[in-house]
């Protein structure tokens, strides 16, 4: 069975590129980069020009950019680091639809006396600038806004809320494991003070993520060790990981275009043809999305379900049914762009990538309507 | 390939059986999951043996729900056809489990649910009458 | 230039047998273990499969067992984590020659109110049982004491001082990242309550680690998000990795004893060539040591350009000299065995693996005794 | 395969220039790096030149320290020699540290060492009276 994969926002294959790239870190080039001798010496080349290259991708600095295990850790290093230094400030802004990664480490620290405020989005999951400012008050130490959803792709004005948080000098982090590599980012411009993003999201290798933290941001580490990135993340540096990282990168960006354009008409072609599918309808900004981001709900049906169906016929897809979470709610991204539970049950998230092709689309709009049909029979919800 | 699933949850899954409606049934049972919202709706018919017990003699399910939910229900009406009233409403849900070779711990409520759906729909039977002229 | 590693407790070279069983997860096998589809599955079953692996390896259960990215995360886990399920209690027991993954660590928590006791060692570097003893109080929540350490090789008394902390009920840690794999370790039969260890130690890739934590041990995540490795590590799973680390283990259970005999073989010629230097000594205990590492002081010389000289030559070693660390103060370790910081200054260590050969050892015995004259000449220090 | 260091340090310490020491040197500077435990001895012969200024005639240095404080005294040798005496104070730890094509910076502590070495000889110098009769 010819298995076609549409799940690139949970993960993508490595690139052949990129892992030529690393194959002669493991068992050539495998130096300790802290070493003094010439294969520690090959292991710190390639840490820089690592450092280099993915430094100059988000227009930083060398020495702004550190690496982390992936973006969770990022996430964690940037709103905890924030917290510890802070010092007497205790109040955070988030919004309702971040990742776990920045949400449950915002929940953490509401133990240890932080307040938190999850700014409420709309419809097509949208945080407004105005709602920053307004939610900033003299102990907000750190903002934290997504730049692309997960799950419905919308992606966020970033620039004017980093704006707003440079202006009454506050913090401002933003999580781009989903945009990082597929629109552009230019953390100058755009008033980051943190950024986030992981390898694997484009092409890299699982394992190897970074955090920018622009010069003059001083936050504290989580990790404590041999004061490795610049005493900023402590442990041996994952040099393949950084290397297939910077390759990953490398390649994203030569290709943005190319890549954007070809996943944009996919999706809007898959759109098309997914939602002659009655009782269905595009979760997100029609425009305002990741390239390969299609998110759908059919009513009464639950996703998990439908998730199955598809992988028994080849296609890889996810869902915000809270069948498939761990915690039994339903996504609560869907629900806060306001959806109720029942439908958000029906949800259906299909992220397209560089190597889907239109045959692929085609094959998911013709066994679509069957799977959900055949679901609906047994479901005692809808219309007779 | 399970999905986290044994084979036989899969197996019931891809052709779930006992699926739809009755028309008229003797007793129908809607329950839905306040944790995740999963929705079940169990239709019995009725009939009497040789002894003049009370069986079960058709049941049918519609489930709104994960492949948990759908295959619990599917394995219940398997299970239940035939029997006695008495001895359907013995069945626990670690019967359910241990019939579908398992399933994972998050899933475990779903089998509640569909022995909650059997009982509702038995009650039901029962407010209703019971067609057979028996309380409860 | 032939080049020799000598500087195996730095890092050590993917095997090939490792790379082999990584490769296709890169490009092939790459779901996230999270997705409900096939490709998840997949990297599922992969993550459950080197799982048990890797628990089997320390006698531990399944669900005892999270990856990291290293070791330098599962110590932070195992301490912080820890300190922050401690409620009421704060007092810490380490020892003064563990890594400073766990020293920095200690030294973070006591800004924010705990209380570390730093055992001494004697000049073999060996932490006494009845000082761990002595040292707990009704407020101490973690004893960490390293299996074997990773500067002079001393293997630690960790069962009697695992049966210590088990009477009194307090939790203990080790930090096994210098031991695991090539020394026996069990963690039921050695009292071990949390075990760190590092897949890049042994033939493994970097970028993977992993937590032994008891069952009935609760503590504290570090990290927040997707609540993976059963909510005690958030972040999509290092698949590739973790499977490397599973290989690597398994090559290192089937060759422990030939291992081991070919190294301590290896590594007691070279003691035995090189301590004719004049003015030079062992670290650590002659016998009580990991197999391949082999810890010398030359008098009068510096770490440093021995290293490098080595270097030159095409040998890599490390040293514990100040001028070598990133704090400019001699190793902590040997400090802490007695040594005054000018013969600290002169120390190199050599770390033997299982690809180190005979002609290697003879190699360095050959060449050593004239980069240390020659740096003897243009030191002010010493004899005449 | 700089070791962090750039080729001019590299190559000093691969080839050091003016090791050793001088018998009845004029002047002789001891210093220890009170951070990291390195020690460096230099030992000067002062002459006069055409002028009648005093200068370093030759210079020679010991070192126990790394690869930097080795390359450091080095080159200040190299630089100081046949220089006056005032000129050869005049030159900075920059100057050195730019002469050696940079140093990692958690280094730089070294280039220090060995101007304070020349200090400290020079000083040694006047202190014994000067060979040629002068005070600093
Ligand atoms: C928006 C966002 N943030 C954070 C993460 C976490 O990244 P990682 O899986 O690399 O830890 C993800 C992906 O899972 C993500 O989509
Ligand atoms: C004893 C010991 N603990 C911890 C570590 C840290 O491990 P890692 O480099 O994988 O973070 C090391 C190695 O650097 C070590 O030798």
């Amino acid at each position: 069975m010819k298995r076609i994969y549409m799940d690139h926002a949970a993960t993508t294959p490595v690139a052949p590129e990129v892992l030529k790239a690393m194959m002669p870190f493991f068992g050539r080039k495998y130096g300790n980069a802290s070493s003094i001798h010439s294969f520690g010496q090959e292991a710190r080349d390639a840490l820089d020009n690592s450092r280099e290259i993915l430094s100059r991708f988000i227009n930083a600095e060398f020495e702004e950019l550190i690496f982390t295990s992936g973006g969770t850790e990022s996430d964690n290093i940037a709103i905890i680091g924030a917290a510890l230094a802070g010092k007497e400030k205790n109040h955070i802004i988030t919004s309702r639809i971040e990742h776990h990664a920045v949400l449950h480490t915002c929940k953490f620290l509401e133990k240890y006396g932080f307040k938190v405020t999850y700014l409420a989005v709309d419809r097509y999951g949208f945080v407004k600038p105005e709602d920053v400012e307004k939610a900033i008050t003299k102990n907000t130490v750190l903002v934290s806004i997504m730049h692309a959803n997960n799950e419905i792709g919308t992606i966020e004005p970033v620039r004017e809320i980093g704006r707003i948080c440079r202006d009454a000098g506050v913090l401002f982090h933003t999580d781009a494991v989903q945009s990082f590599g597929k629109i552009p980012l230019n953390v100058k411009k755009m008033n980051i003070d943190m950024l986030s993003a992981s390898a694997h999201k484009i092409y890299g290798p699982k394992g190897a993520g970074l955090l920018y933290i622009r010069n003059g941001v001083a936050i504290k580490p989580l990790m404590h060790g041999g004061g490795h990135e610049f005493g900023m993340r402590s442990g041996t540096e994952n040099i393949p990981g950084i290397v297939g990282f910077a390759k990953a990168a490398e390649l994203a960006g030569r290709n943005m275009d190319k890549w954007r354009e070809h996943e944009t008409r996919l999706r809007k072609m898959l759109a098309r043809g997914v939602l002659e599918i009655p009782d269905s309808w595009l979760n997100g900004h029609p425009e305002k999305r990741i390239p390969g981001n299609a998110s759908f709900c059919f009513r009464f049906i639950e996703g998990e379900s439908l998730v199955v169906h598809l992988s028994m016929i080849g296609v890889a897809a996810s869902t915000g049914s809270a069948c498939s979470s761990k915690d039994l709610r339903p996504s609560h991204v869907l629900t806060a762009i306001g959806l109720k539970p029942f439908d958000a049950h029906g949800s259906l998230r299909l992220t397209l990538g560089k190597d889907n092709t239109k045959e692929d689309v085609d094959f998911v709009i013709k066994e679509l309507p069957g799977i959900v049909s055949k679901l609906r029979k047994i479901s005692p919800m809808g219309r007779k | 390939m399970g999905y986290g699933y044994s084979k036989k949850v899969i197996e019931l899954f891809r052709h779930p059986k006992n699926i739809g409606e009755i028309k008229n049934a003797d007793g129908t049972g809607k329950v839905g999951n306040p944790v995740c919202g999963d929705v079940m709706v169990m239709y019995l018919s009725i009939g009497k043996n040789k002894k003049g017990e009370e069986i079960i003699k058709d049941a049918k399910v519609k489930t709104f729900g994960c492949i948990a939910a759908i295959s619990t229900s599917s394995v219940l009406t398997e299970m239940i056809k035939g029997k006695t009233i008495k001895q359907a409403q013995r069945i626990t849900k670690n019967e359910l489990v241990k019939k579908l070779g398992g399933l994972p711990v998050q899933k475990i409520h779903c089998s509640v649910l569909a022995v909650d759906a059997l009982d509702k729909a038995i009650k039901d039977y029962y407010k209703k009458g019971g067609k057979h002229g028996q309380k409860g």
